[in-house]
């Protein structure tokens, strides 16, 4: 059978594991292709529903990735980044699907190295998890209408 | 006379009172109702029986009482509003004084979060000050609480509960007077470890005069281990377990605790005789019913007098 | 503010588990500001129901639209668009919106996806609690604005049981005591001679006494 | 180009276009003020556009440099003049009046669209040749080049008419005569660096004899993309790869030969150094790189961590010796190399496939010449001479060099110095000359509303950077097929100003209301691209960044193909968002002109005082409870300068100046605010009250502390002391130290170590300073200097030669034999291994100075970091934003770095950097408004349920129920930070440029869900 | 129960020092103090403390009386003179000031007004009996005066260095109380420790002792404070409390918290001196679990 491959949605923040990426890349540090970033200004603005919406729609992971404690750019984005991926988490449990799929982490802009070595462990987790169910209708059956 | 009740005849008599307590069984086993009383005959004016004691499910007040009452016993009905809209609890009150029961005790009852039906309803219609009020009016007025006239309506000698040392306490106090204002005759106390504190409250008691409207009885539980006083301590709502008592109880090795809560419930009880206002104990010797000769005896209680 | 929870994502799946396609239907006042089922609510639900399909292996449509309120026939009536082309109803409103749906689709299964939880208001982020049970004999004149039917565990009208401790109840240190409140307050407020006024057994007939209740008010009809 | 200029008055002229030009020009153009930059040749850019790739990242500098250039071209407020040259100089700083002569073209270049036609036919006659003759790298320009078009070399050119007859566009002119034109100028920037130094007078190296010998530049262009072989590592004899290369170290420089300088070139360590980690990171085991050293020289900020990289990870060899010969080993071209290692005494040979010779700078040809014109004074190695406590101000006021035509130096110092020439120099200008500048006009912008989408996808190759992991025309192709993409191409270096042109006419051609590109960060270049989209008429938020490079092609070069597949993920992702995007306004806030000045050392000071000077109000806070910081101690420089003196002098001027609040006792505690409206929160001792200054900008000059160890009997001995505790001595006790006959100086004591792992660059000239100080006063003294490796970069090297000359003693140790030190009476004892000898020496020693150096002081940089949110480096620096391109900002706008918060420097070096950390900041400061961009929150009144979570959830208080009895987001405030957006339960709130629309679409478009 | 009356019954108070603005934006001011409403007992207003012009603190006093909130202004007499001082001391009763805080004027040279004219009519002293001689019906120089003020008045003990010191500062401490202070306020401090050992001194002074809680702000503040401020004794352990924090703020507040909560055990009252972090106080008192 083929390997299972893995893919994981990051959505990194601006100010810190966006930039620590991008560093990864200054330095040549490999990762897995799997791993494909969305930028965000902050953690804190990442909706629990484009969440799930990921995962509905065929990533096997979602990493959310911030400012270190202390260190968000707007206060608290992360901490509240971090509440929330705990709610999220809640979600999947009902849902059936493996908490450990969503994961908040946080580092700064100068850890390279430090992202390279997270991202790296998430795909390997997950990877160990299997593919998350996927919709195997091609056919979009997301939001049909929202008239009101 | 307001009523026929044994314990306003002592009161009025100007008697120290003592009244115990009777759990009700959880099965319908009459002989452990008549067994347990039969520790206290003679050594107590009155016995309560309690009505589904920490919102457990047991025989109900009303058919035990009517057991005490055939073995020549007075019972004090205690009824609770949790479990019975007011037509129950009139209906109730109204088929035990035609088993010649004639003392209430009105309860809110505890609540139904603690025992073991926690999903039940809680119906609370009425709370305890409404009871008190609801059966005044029957007896005073003789009409029901809905205002229908009705007939030979119980005579019931009310009694209500009193925690003196339950948050806020400067409420204490004013709580007593609108249970009086109710129409309460009598009054049983919370446990008392705390003698100062209940002293303070008598206090503030005899400062509104209060203990000339109302009958106090103050209650004493005799404690059986360490364990349980920090159990009072730490976990029963309401209950002032002063630190000197568990230090006290832990000091002696565990065989003789036992030994050392009677000492201390007697010792208590004869500080409460002095206390001006105080009209009575209420014993609660919760299932420890055969210890009950030995702590009146000792506390210089016994013989009860002889009243019919 | 009517108060609601999501039910168990399993019971709502377990609910619809006969049907491919289905109508999620949010409300957009009492619900989705106590965050249960407003939009976000409505597409975070919509996502987790067609997740669990996915790991059945079906393929569940959903529908989602969010109403500006559900207990009014009106807005109601705009689902009548699209209540044809489904299998079921799912609201997310109060079980007054339930009902309104229903009660308008009799041809179609509606399905509740909140617990309609009570009156409350909202402490601080995230928080609400009861404040009213709506006995329609509103006492707070009495008891200095805190509602003892409401907010105490044993709706006590006469001052505290003997079971709180440093102001919260006895059920649990997270409650507060209401008749500490109310005690409080009055202090405050210099009317503590009131307390001593029974307050006597209350006429629940405006609560529950007549079935149903209603409001009507003629110079609007 | 700049045309129809009103008055050059006010202008700064800037001789020389390579990076310190352009670096210089960009910061005052981005201060308002006007420039006008000459360069002698057809196109700018300098030495840098030869070099393939920098340390310490490795990152490739066209990249760097390409925006610089296409922006340094477009900025309104500079004259670009190439081919033009300086004739005169008349007048006086603030009014000077110049004669430039600008040789003729032969082409238009607003007409040359650089199509090649005339290459192609006369190659002889064009210049601009990307074939490149790898031999002659001095003539090379990079194919991106501005101004881009080509030029005519006339003297080649035997046929004229038949030239000109091929050109489409008739930009070829026959009779183009060199033009002379008089401006009127305030000052003076002189950037035209210096030469590389061509090997061929070394005989014993045989350099332009035997093919395989290279210089460092030109194996540069051998390794580079761009380069002769396509970046292939080809040996030139015959073109194989080698399997052997070995660096030949300070070849031309540090001599006393024939052909060879005595001063150091600074840069030639880092970048041998640098080109054998590259070698060994393309081509791992199957090479083998050697470096032949004197000293290793890795003496700037984090340097030393590279050299150890070098070695430790990457197993390049280090011989420290000066081979002796390079000769031919066998007639395929293979080169033997004889030396006698330091220490072992033998004569070795060693066979190489190819040797590199280290080269380093040589003073221009045209700096003496140009020195006369402007007046101002060359120092013995004909670099411009400048003042101690002035590095970049020559001898004439108003006329200021930076670069290495001051001294050699590597690009974040030539950076630094241009920043801090800029600074100075718009000192000269009148502030009306900078009132009435305009900011660049773009055309209007086209209203699209109720267009369809038309994408344009253009994806970079940039150079090898990306073409080299990803199949780019494999992947032009699939985004072609996307929905609404009308045109897909690849543009090479989708920076250069060629690419850009073209973006901008396709955008045009095609009608395009949105563009995709595939290339580098969005970070670095999306203000880049959204000025193109600008100059075409669209809003600059039609723009999608596919991430390929940083985030993809780079850290996936190992697994080409899912590269290229993730590639095309990427751009699908990007172009699905940006279907959903939407033309925005960006927001204009007031911005507050005051400058906040943390550390009132040397450095903070004179960032002050410039910032003062220009008309800003500074706020300059001072932990301490007096002005001056470190310096206090430090009683004369080097070359002898006197430093009390001049501190006096400066705390003086500070104190004095009205613009200037000083405030002493001032300990940090909060911050809040954005980029030019900065809130900061002080707490002044004694009585520790709370002051809150509000500011546009942070220039941070905490300095570094001395560092002190527990070694060698410091503070155990009253022999021992530091160096600087020597120059204290010496000038306090002149009497105690003539009696003294041993002094031994220990260096590197606290630094390069595994606890302090940098090296602290000072202590090699201040070891030397004091010996020499030493000797004034007590000639017969012996000094015995024991080192590991004498950093005495540049002209510094003038003092290291003349201490050998007057019989200082220098000992090398390593650190694994380090000097032994035993109290011995009133001196200590020093044994130490002597290798030239091979035994073991003691000297009883009067004294004993340990070069302790600097450390900084880990606990409050710390703090400072946290409450600024800036970022440190692991040893506890600040961090600038870049080490190469932006050496004085931080990662955090607004805040800039200068002195030894930075990194270890000396006095002149700290007052270059605040300098440049002045014209940093007057870079924001000289605009008055703020734009806040326009990611903000917006409500969507209809949906809002009044709900109250926003209210709740904003970390800044901004929104708010208003009286229609809905949420409402005042942009002005609003962070854009999205909190409110994400928890809002009515899907009510959008943050702009992050709706739920474009994030969604994004998922779709990687996740393939709608394709 | 207003502050004189608690500290005669010996209740516990907790005191929060507020700045008047240097200018005339209030609305700081009057939001800090309203969310301290029911929060704390008084409200305390330094007068230009450190030779800092600002808006004065009996208009200060009297805004925050206006909220509601029981105040008490600073009084020395650096810069007024004993009329001016006077005829303020009516003021201040007349626009509800219950209390005053005889302090010591801060060195006009430390301030921002180093031209300033120090006036010095009075010492601490002198001072109090003044308020003294006012409640009694009269002014300094005997003449009666229309109604009397009334007054909570206080005094302070300044830090000390030595134990020479503070047998100094406690013999002119016992003077103030003797001229009729009614309570004292000592400096800060950081450690249970020194306040017990420095409340054992004072017990003799039979007046209500209010310690002071300080926050910290930063690593930095702590560490300057420790290094370069005699008498000041910051744990080592706190600073590095603070540093290992992920949330330094956070976690000073959370100190300064606790601090009060400890005094509060070991003083009949603590003042709180967060110099410009008063939007954080009602953090603060939660995390002192008031």
């Amino acid at each position: 059978m083929e390997e299972f491959d893995p893919v994981i949605v990051a959505y990194c923040c601006h100010y810190c594991a966006y930039t620590a990426a991008d560093m990864a890349g200054s330095m040549r540090l490999g990762y897995p292709p799997g791993i494909k970033i969305i930028r965000v200004p902050c953690t804190g603005k990442v909706d629990p529903l484009h969440v799930m919406r990921a995962l509905m729609d065929g990533a096997d992971g979602v990493l959310i990735a911030g400012c270190l404690k202390g260190d968000c750019h707007f206060k608290n984005g992360n901490i509240k980044a971090l509440k929330r991926t705990a709610y999220l988490k809640q979600w999947m449990d009902e849902i059936g699907i493996e908490s450990e799929r969503v994961e908040m982490v946080m580092m700064s802009a100068g850890m390279g190295k430090q992202f390279v070595r997270i991202v790296t462990d998430f795909l390997d987790n997950i990877r160990l998890l299997g593919p998350c169910p996927k919709n195997t209708n091609q056919q979009s059956n997301r939001i049909l209408s929202e008239l009101v | 006379m307001k009523t026929n009740s044994v314990l306003e005849k002592i009161f009025a008599s100007g008697q120290f009172a003592v009244t115990s307590e009777c759990g009700p069984p959880r099965g319908a086993m009459p002989g452990i109702v008549k067994e347990k009383a039969e520790h206290l005959r003679g050594y107590v004016d009155a016995v309560n029986v309690t009505d589904n004691q920490t919102a457990m499910v047991r025989m109900s007040s009303f058919a035990a009482s009517i057991i005490l009452r055939e073995m020549g016993l007075h019972p004090v009905l205690q009824m609770v509003t949790r479990d019975r809209n007011r037509i129950a609890l009139q209906s109730d009150l109204i088929g035990a004084y035609a088993h010649d029961i004639n003392t209430v005790l009105c309860l809110s009852g505890d609540h139904p979060h603690f025992g073991d039906h926690a999903m039940a309803a809680n119906v609370y219609d009425m709370d305890s000050v409404q009871l008190v009020e609801a059966v005044r009016n029957m007896r005073e007025d003789g009409r029901l609480q809905g205002g229908a006239e009705v007939e030979n309506l119980p005579r019931m000698f009310i009694g209500a509960a009193a925690n003196p040392f339950a948050d806020p306490f400067e409420l204490r106090v004013a709580r007593l007077a609108k249970k009086i204002m109710a129409g309460v005759d009598f009054i049983q106390t919370q446990c008392i470890y705390n003698l100062d504190k209940f002293e303070r409250w008598m206090a503030g008691i005899r400062d509104r005069g209060l203990h000339k409207k109302v009958y106090i009885m103050a209650g004493v539980t005799p404690m059986k281990s360490e364990g349980m006083a920090k159990y009072m301590k730490n976990k029963v709502p309401g209950m002032d377990v002063p630190d000197e008592i568990i230090k006290r109880m832990a000091g002696v090795p565990k065989d003789k605790q036992a030994r050392e809560g009677i000492d201390i419930s007697i010792e208590s009880i004869q500080r409460l005789k002095e206390i001006e206002g105080v009209n009575g104990i209420h014993l609660m010797a919760i299932e420890w019913e055969q210890k009950v000769p030995e702590i009146i005896e000792r506390a210089g209680l016994y013989p009860r007098p002889d009243i019919v | 503010m009517i108060t609601a929870e999501r039910k168990p994502l399993d019971e709502i799946a377990s609910c619809i588990e006969p049907y491919n396609r289905i109508l999620l239907v949010g409300c957009n006042e009492c619900v989705t500001v106590c965050a249960a089922g407003g939009r976000k609510e409505v597409a975070m639900l919509s996502s987790a129901l067609q997740m669990v399909s996915m790991k059945q292996g079906k393929t569940l449509s959903v529908v989602e639209m969010t109403l500006e309120r559900q207990c009014d026939p009106e807005y109601v009536e705009s689902l009548a668009l699209h209540i044809d082309g489904v299998d079921a109803v799912v609201s997310m409103a109060c079980g007054c919106g339930v009902q309104e749906i229903a009660r308008r689709f009799g041809q179609v299964r509606v399905f509740p996806a909140v617990n309609t939880k009570f009156m409350g208001a909202s402490e601080r982020a995230g928080v609400w609690a009861e404040r009213c049970q709506g006995c329609g004999d509103c006492l707070l004149g009495l008891t200095g604005g805190i509602c003892p039917i409401a907010r105490c565990s044993k709706r006590l009208m006469n001052g505290p049981c003997g079971g709180s401790g440093d102001g919260k109840c006895e059920i649990s240190g997270e409650v507060d005591c209401a008749w500490h409140l109310i005690w409080e307050r009055m202090k405050a407020l210099g009317i503590e001679d009131r307390y001593e006024e029974v307050i006597s057994a209350k006429d629940w007939r405006p609560a529950r006494g007549g079935g149903p209740r209603k409001i009507i008010r003629e110079d609007l009809q | 180009m700049k045309a129809n200029r009103p008055s050059d008055h006010h202008a700064v002229l800037i001789i020389g276009g390579g990076i310190g030009g352009i670096k210089a020009a960009l910061d005052l153009s981005e201060a308002r003020k006007d420039v006008i930059l000459i360069d002698k040749s057809p196109a700018i850019g300098g030495v840098l556009t030869q070099l393939d790739r920098t340390f310490p990242t490795n990152n490739c500098d066209i990249c760097t440099l390409s925006p610089n250039l296409s922006a340094g071209a477009r900025q309104k407020h500079i004259d670009l003049m190439p081919l033009t040259q300086l004739t005169g100089v008349e007048g006086e700083a603030g009014n000077f009046t110049i004669t430039l002569t600008t040789a003729p073209r032969y082409i238009d270049t607003e007409k040359c669209t650089a199509c090649g036609l005339c290459l192609d036919k006369f190659p002889k006659y064009i210049r601009f040749t990307p074939g490149l003759d790898h031999r002659a790298p001095t003539c090379m320009r990079y194919p991106r080049v501005t101004p881009h078009a080509f030029s005519v070399k006339r003297d080649q050119c035997s046929d004229f008419e038949t030239l000109a007859s091929v050109c489409p566009a008739g930009a070829i002119i026959q009779g183009d005569k060199a033009k002379t034109r008089q401006l009127h100028v305030g000052a003076i920037i002189v950037a035209v660096g210096a030469d590389v130094f061509s090997p061929e007078a070394l005989d014993n190296y045989g350099y332009g004899k035997l093919p395989n010998v290279v210089t460092s530049l030109e194996y540069e262009r051998i390794m580079s993309a761009s380069g002769p072989t396509f970046g292939e590592l080809q040996r030139p004899s015959d073109g194989c790869q080698p399997r052997r290369v070995a660096w030949i170290q300070c070849a031309g420089s540090r001599g006393q030969n024939k052909g060879e300088v005595s001063y150091c070139s600074s840069v030639c360590c880092m970048f041998a150094l640098k080109e054998a980690i590259v070698t060994k990171e393309r081509f791992k085991e199957d090479i083998e790189t050697t470096i032949f050293y004197m000293d290793m020289r890795t003496f700037g900020k984090d340097y030393e961590m590279y050299y150890q990289r070098a070695k430790e990870d990457y197993h390049v060899r280090l011989k420290r010796c000066r081979p002796h010969s390079i000769i031919p080993a066998d007639p395929d071209g293979a080169l033997k190399i004889s030396y006698v290692e330091d220490g072992f005494g033998t004569l070795e040979d060693e066979t190489y496939d190819m040797v590199v010779l280290a080269t380093g700078f040589r003073p221009s040809a045209e700096s003496t010449g140009l020195a006369k014109v402007l007046g101002i004074e060359l120092n013995d190695h004909c670099y411009a001479r400048t003042g101690s406590f002035n590095p970049v101000a020559t001898s004439r006021p108003g006329i200021y060099a930076c670069g290495v035509f001051e001294a050699p130096k590597d690009i974040p110092e030539t950076l630094v110095q241009a920043s801090a020439s800029a600074c100075l120099a718009g000192k000269h200008l009148l502030p009306a000359a900078t009132a009435d500048s305009t900011e660049p006009v773009y055309p209007p912008e086209k209203d699209i509303t109720g267009e369809l989408p038309r994408i344009g996808v253009f994806v970079c190759d940039c150079g090898q950077n990306i073409s080299g992991t990803v199949d780019v025309p494999d992947v032009v192709n699939y985004a072609g097929l996307l929905p609404h993409v009308v045109v897909s191409r690849s543009v090479g270096y989708g920076c250069s100003r060629e690419s850009l042109d073209i973006i901008r006419k396709t955008i045009a051609d095609k009608k395009l209301n949105r563009v995709v590109i595939g290339g580098c960060s969005p970070r670095t270049h999306e203000s880049l691209f959204q000025d193109t989209l600008m100059q075409a008429g669209l809003n600059k938020y039609m723009l999608e960044i596919a991430n390929i490079r940083d985030q993809n092609a780079w850290v996936h070069a190992d697994r080409p193909e899912d590269a290229t597949r993730k590639a095309k993920e990427l751009i699908r992702m990007a172009s699905a968002g940006v279907v959903e995007s939407h033309p925005l306004i960006d927001h204009i806030l007031e911005l507050n002109q005051s400058a906040l000045v943390i550390g009132g050392g040397v450095s903070g000071m004179n960032a002050a005082l410039e910032l003062a000077e220009q008309n800003y109000t500074v706020y300059l806070a001072e932990q301490a409870g007096e002005l001056g910081g470190l310096a206090r101690q430090i009683h004369r420089t080097i070359d002898g300068s006197d430093v009390p003196t001049y501190l006096s002098g400066l705390m003086g001027e500070v104190r004095a100046h009205k613009n200037i609040e000083v405030i002493l006792n001032a300990v940090l505690v909060d911050h809040e605010g954005l980029p030019g409206m900065f809130k900061t929160g002080f707490q002044i001792a004694p009585q520790m009250y709370y002051r809150q200054i509000e500011h546009g900008v942070t220039i941070l000059a905490v300095g570094a502390a001395p560092n002190r160890v527990d070694d060698y009997l410091l503070d155990k001995h009253e022999a021992v002391c530091t160096q600087m505790e020597l120059g204290n001595l010496i000038h306090t006790a002149p009497d105690k130290v003539s009696d003294w006959e041993n002094v031994v100086m220990i260096q590197c004591v606290g630094s390069r170590t595994p606890d302090n792992p940098n090296c602290s660059r000072i202590c090699c000239q201040a070891a030397i300073k004091n010996a020499l100080w030493l000797l004034d006063s007590n000639p017969d003294l012996n000094i015995y200097i024991l080192y590991r490796d004498m950093r005495t970069y540049g002209f510094l090297e003038d003092y290291y030669l003349e201490a050998r000359r007057r019989g200082v003693i220098f000992v090398r140790y390593t650190p694994e034999s380090p000097p032994v030190v035993e109290a011995g009476g009133a001196g200590v004892h020093v044994t130490f291994n002597e290798p030239m000898l091979g035994m073991k020496l003691m000297v009883v020693a009067d004294c004993l100075a340990l070069s302790t150096g600097f450390k900084s002081d880990d606990e409050s940089t710390e703090d400072l970091a946290k409450i600024f949110h800036l970022t440190r480096t692991g040893d506890g620096y600040f961090l600038e934003d870049h080490t190469k391109l932006k050496p004085v900002d931080m990662s955090v706008p607004g805040f800039f770095v200068a002195g030894t918060a930075h990194s270890p420097k000396n006095i002149g070096e700290s007052i270059t950097q605040a300098h440049a950390a002045a014209g940093r900041a007057i870079t924001v400061l000289s605009r008055n408004l703020i734009n806040m961009g326009a990611s903000v929150a917006q409500v969507d009144k209809e949906r809002c349920a009044t709900c109250l979570v926003c209210v709740r959830a904003c970390p800044y208080d901004v929104p708010f129920i208003n009286e229609d009895r809905y949420s409402e987001i005042d942009p002005s405030k609003c962070h854009g930070c999205g909190t409110c957006a994400s928890e809002c339960p009515a899907q009510a709130i959008q943050l702009t440029r992050f709706e739920d629309r474009p994030m969604m679409a994004k998922l779709e478009g990687l996740l393939e869900r709608k394709l | 129960m207003n502050l004189q009356h608690r500290l005669s019954s010996g209740k516990f108070v907790i005191l929060a020092e507020m700045h008047t603005p240097k200018g005339v934006d209030i609305s700081d001011l009057i939001t800090n103090a309203r969310g301290l409403k029911g929060r704390v007992d008084a409200v305390i207003i330094p007068d230009m403390d450190n030779g800092v012009m600002r808006m004065s603190a009996l208009a200060g006093g009297a805004l925050i009386s206006r909220e509601g909130i029981e105040s008490m202004i600073h009084i020395y007499a650096r810069d007024r003179n004993r009329l001016a001082l006077q005829g303020d001391i009516l003021a201040a009763h007349v626009l509800g000031i219950k209390n005053l805080l005889v302090v010591q004027g801060e060195e006009m040279r430390l301030g921002d007004h180093r031209e300033a004219n120090p006036v010095d009519d009075m010492d601490e002293l002198e001072l109090i009996r003044t308020v003294k001689t006012l409640q009694g019906g009269k002014d300094s120089a005997g003449f009666d005066l229309a109604g009397k003020p009334s007054f909570g008045v206080g005094c302070t003990m300044s830090l000390w260095t030595s134990d020479r010191e503070l047998d100094l500062e406690l013999e002119k401490t016992a003077g103030k109380i003797e001229a009729g202070a009614q309570f004292i306020i000592l400096p800060p401090m950081f450690e249970a420790e020194q306040l017990v050992a420095v409340i054992e001194k004072i017990r003799g002074f039979r007046v209500p002792v209010i310690s002071t809680v300080f926050i910290l702000k930063s690593v930095g503040v702590a560490r300057y404070m420790s290094l370069k401020m005699d008498g000041i004794n910051i744990p080592e352990e706190l600073i590095q409390r603070i540093r290992k924090a992920g949330d330094r703020e956070d976690e000073c507040l959370r100190i300064a918290g606790e601090t009060i909560a400890a005094f509060g055990q070991l003083s009949q009252g603590v003042r709180i001196e967060t110099m410009g972090w008063e939007h954080k106080l009602p953090i603060i008192l939660d995390y002192a679990g008031r």
